[in-house]
């Protein structure tokens, strides 16, 4: 494939005419912003580089609205190895061993084309977990879809269950767990949320963090295309009734190259030839290398010809913004390129060099020789807009007036009933889609109250779950949030688990409104209430804002993933019940 | 008993598979990669499950190709038993090592659960751990496991006794309840011709231990380690 | 009549299948293969005798079942 | 040249994606469905100029990889 040589946007022009206002709101940069982005830049930016702005201010990568408020969350305590901050969190599990996790969100792609969106969802968050070293281990995840009854919901249910399943499937991790709700509150606007845990030697955990000028930067995995250019700007913005219009393509997951991707990656963090390693998950090249860079206090630069492309004629800008799954940043020692492309070849995966570190602390973008970008990276990083964004408290809901409902006279029809409706009946369905038995270790599999996967030591588990009752939320965002977090606990008690830690998804809607901050406050404030009197940290998360259609939002959907330690498999309760005429406990209040 | 597992890009059972053979042979097997061209001596070669290639094109048809084929076609001819598990069951066919071929299941989605099989002959190194008509509890996990045999195919398997497994219901009937992929004649496992070569969609290596709900797939690892040692 | 219809990626959408095969038939020695995409081939059998009416009809069910416009196009053939 | 190549399922073999399809579309209110088959088309870009050379190619390619004749029949169209 030849790369074209000419680039119809340069560093140096002076075409003030380029960047117009349509140009700015394309990026989803208010004025304000883009104000401080000439002053950053002392100069008008190029598209390149409004691009990237736009990017790294996006609410995906910039956190812009709820920042101030995650800070407020518990995130240490003694077998935290690491907390937020990293491609996933680690804890200690002891006798050398780390869990690493993350849950994230997919939540737009899935609603557009719900089996490649479900799928790349699974596909970011494995990436996000074996860049830390750690071989996944187990998938889980939390699903919301509208009324059973529109007349979408069952294509897109039916879609995003074949699209986890055929990614982890494929890639051969299990997946273990998860949980689905629905209410018409989703109908325009599904939730796709992937958990991953992994497991790491705690000794051996890999960083983002760039260092060293001069060592070179690779790229490794599959060819750049043209894939959701834009995608995390879009994912930050509401949705309209066009939606499906505007939108550009989804991207299309590959779980194949994904699966060598990890043998790879894992062969050679084997070796001692990585000093910092990134995916490129939403914002691809751009936030990848712009984490890595700003989190090692070290410049960058890159020969973007050097991109393995898979279209002819691709621009820089495209290069930059290309959101294209199974690719890795790495930074190598130097003279170890070679051990690397090796092992990189042997899978029958791309391997470049694309460019190295410098001391500047700038991001210096070349296209066939020619600098197409230099920005600063730190400004940008640090001066990264961040809102106290105006919020209401949701007024508390009257409880429920007992009296007022009629007294049965047929408890066991409604029992019935309960058991059969959509949100209580048996998700058999759905998890033997998913291969939750491979390798061998899964000891409770799904349909219990958390999952237990065996560790190689044979005798200790790892137990995981995902849980929110978003109707809680809604109704009361503290004590939903709280609940949240004692369910997820619960849920590890119950298969005799230490709970340890716990990842998080905030999915809410538009926090411009103030009701909707509100609820995004409240649920924070009540999450971390529980994981404080729990000492339950969190350690990773993300959030996904702006769910909304045509005004109407989700129910606030704040869903924990909270994992714990079985210390001896063989001394684990079981869920069932083993034989009759035993008698029943109910502890508690 | 010496045994390898061949690791094709896109294998993802290897080590299930790996730690079954460890139990029942006390030995690791050699792990051979699917651009070697030469195999080393054994006495079982095992293709285990996954999704070689993506399961591009075709389950199996891609690794049907691949360099080491052409030496466990070598083996397979020289007697050397041959056990394809799953993606390896759809490899083999493809290879013509057996006969009919593995379609997307009826039910078009992939199934992971447990089945139960009813053993249909305990006369191969395969099956000779367990009694005909024997019902064991195992693991399924496939899209494409639909086996398809045309009418003439079917008698020659079934007047060869080369049916090895068929799925069964928990009280041991065979019928079409119980069959999770749609086979033709509920069948789960074929042998070859020579009987050396067992292709089965079921997964007996994730159950050889308690803690995996089941350990009745040790039969067949300990029949072969017994017939093969 | 009958309806053929072909479902392809768009331009530019990757094709991890079409990919892995290109890959594949190089191996297997084909080594003047530049590229392959992969896509989705129908056959329809319709109970309708107007052809004007069964592309308007296939037209529909491809926008609204057989393909996803996000990501693929698609062609459609009638033949009586 | 291209090859346009389309693999289908023998008539016998059980063809469930195409019968799902037709259910579908029969449950969308397409009514004149009377049968779905469903197939695979393949695309290839070949540094070939020879037709006839590029069909015995794709022809062999078909033969040994591209369809499983067990199963399937393939068909292959050749184009400058
Ligand atoms: N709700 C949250 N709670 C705690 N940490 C969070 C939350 N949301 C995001 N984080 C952390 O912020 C960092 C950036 O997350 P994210 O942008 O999702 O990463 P990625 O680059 O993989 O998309 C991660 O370390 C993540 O764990």
């Amino acid at each position: 494939m030849e790369p074209r040589t000419s680039c119809p946007f340069r560093a140096g022009d002076t075409d003030v005419s380029e960047i117009t206002p349509d140009i700015i709101a394309e990026h989803g940069l208010s004025s304000d912003e883009y104000a401080q982005v000439e002053e950053i830049m002392g100069r008008e930016p190029n598209l390149v580089e409004l691009g990237i702005f736009s990017v790294m201010w996006s609410e995906h990568c910039s956190y812009k609205s709820s920042k101030k408020w995650l800070k407020t969350l518990p995130t240490d305590s003694p077998h935290v190895i690491q907390g937020p901050g990293e491609n996933a969190g680690v804890i200690n599990l002891g006798e050398g061993q780390a869990a690493v996790f993350k849950i994230e969100s997919h939540n737009h792609p899935s609603y557009i084309e719900p089996y490649q969106g479900a799928a790349t969802g699974v596909g970011g968050i494995l990436r996000d977990v074996f860049t830390m070293g750690a071989r996944p281990i187990m998938n889980l995840n939390a699903l919301r879809f509208g009324d059973p009854r529109h007349p979408k919901t069952r294509h897109l249910l039916a879609g995003v269950v074949a699209g986890i399943g055929g990614y982890g499937n494929c890639v051969g991790i299990p997946t273990v767990g998860g949980e689905i709700n629905f209410h018409p509150a989703y109908n325009g606007n599904i939730l796709v949320n992937a958990m991953t845990v992994g497991l790491a030697p705690s000794d051996r955990i890999f960083y983002s963090a760039a260092a060293g000028p001069g060592n070179p930067v690779v790229y490794v995995g599959s060819k750049t295309g043209r894939d959701g250019i834009h995608g995390a700007t879009m994912a930050s913005a509401e949705f309209g009734d066009d939606s499906e219009e505007k939108r550009p393509t989804v991207q299309v997951g590959d779980p194949f190259t994904e699966k060598l991707l990890i043998e790879a990656c894992l062969e050679l963090m084997a070796t001692e030839a990585i000093v910092a390693i990134q995916d490129m998950g939403a914002a691809g090249l751009t936030s990848s290398s712009f984490e890595m860079a700003s989190k090692g206090g070290v410049g960058v630069e890159l020969d973007l010809e050097r991109v393995p492309m898979r279209e002819a004629g691709m621009t820089p800008y495209e290069l930059m913004l290309s959101e294209s799954q199974e690719r890795m940043l790495m930074v190598l020692k130097p003279g170890h390129e070679e051990t690397a492309r090796k092992i990189f070849e042997k899978w029958d995966l791309d391997f470049a060099v694309i460019g190295q570190l410098t001391s500047s602390r700038r991001m210096v973008l070349r296209w066939h020789g020619e600098t197409v970008g230099d920005l600063p990276i730190d400004p940008l990083a640090e001066a990264a807009p961040e809102y106290d964004r105006p919020y209401t408290t949701s007024p508390p809901r009257a409880p429920l007036d007992t009296a007022s409902v009629a007294e049965s006279d047929d408890p066991l029809a409604d029992l019935e009933r309960l058991v059969g409706s959509p949100d209580l009946c048996s998700r058999r369905w759905v998890w033997e889609q998913y291969d939750h038995l491979i390798n061998g270790d899964t000891i409770r599999r799904p349909g219990g109250d958390a999952a237990v996967v065996r560790l190689p030591d044979g005798q200790r588990g790892l137990a995981a779950t995902t849980d929110c009752t978003p109707r809680y939320c809604y109704a009361a965002p503290v004590e939903g949030g709280k609940q949240a977090v004692a369910e997820s606990w619960r849920n590890l008690c119950a298969v005799g688990a230490h709970p340890m830690a716990v990842t998080n998804n905030l999915n809410f809607g538009n926090p411009e409104k103030p009701e909707i901050m509100g609820q995004i406050v409240g649920c924070i404030e009540g999450m971390g209430e529980a994981c404080r009197a729990l000492d339950y940290p969190v350690i990773s998360g993300n959030v996904s804002l702006y769910n909304e259609t045509g005004g109407q939002a989700i129910l606030p959907t704040p869903v924990i993933g909270g994992v714990g330690l079985v210390d001896d498999l063989s001394g684990m309760p079981s869920g069932a019940l083993p034989a009759p005429d035993l008698d029943v406990l109910v502890i508690g209040e | 008993m010496q045994t390898a597992v061949i690791r094709f890009p896109g294998t993802n059972r290897e080590n299930d598979v790996v730690m079954a053979l460890q139990r029942a042979t006390g030995r690791p097997p050699r792990i051979i990669w699917h651009k070697d061209a030469s195999l080393p001596e054994v006495d079982l070669i095992v293709l285990p499950g996954g999704f070689s290639y993506g399961d591009h094109l075709r389950a199996g048809a891609m690794a049907a190709h691949s360099p080491v084929m052409k030496e466990v076609v070598r083996q397979a001819e020289r007697g050397v038993a041959i056990l394809g598990i799953c993606n390896g069951f759809q490899i083999l066919t493809e290879a013509g090592l057996l006969p009919g071929a593995l379609l997307r299941n009826a039910g078009l989605k992939f199934v992971c659960r447990d089945v139960h099989l009813r053993i249909e002959t305990s006369g191969s190194v395969f099956t000779e751990g367990y009694n005909a008509g024997q019902l064991i509890r195992v693991p399924v996990a496939h899209h494409d496991g639909c086996y398809y045999a045309d009418d003439e195919l079917l008698g020659r398997l079934r007047d060869e006794d080369r049916i090895a497994f068929r799925y069964c219901s928990n009280g041991g009937g065979v019928d079409e309840r119980s069959n999770p992929n749609g086979s033709r004649d509920e069948i789960a496992g074929i042998l070859s011709a020579s009987r050396r070569i067992l292709g089965m969609m079921p997964h007996p290596e994730n159950a050889t231990e308690p803690l995996q709900g089941s350990t009745d797939g040790c039969g067949l690892f300990d029949g072969l380690t017994r017939a093969l040692h | 009549m009958k309806a053929r219809i072909h479902v392809t990626l768009k331009p530019g959408v990757l094709d991890p299948q079409g990919k892995t095969i290109a890959h594949a038939l190089g191996a297997l020695g084909f080594e003047s293969v530049e590229e392959v995409r992969q896509g989705k081939y129908l056959e329809l059998d319709l109970k309708e005798n107007d052809p004007e009416k069964a592309r308007e009809t296939v037209d529909e069910m491809c926008r609204k079942l057989l393909a996803n416009t996000v990501i693929e196009n698609y062609q459609v053939e009638i033949e009586a």
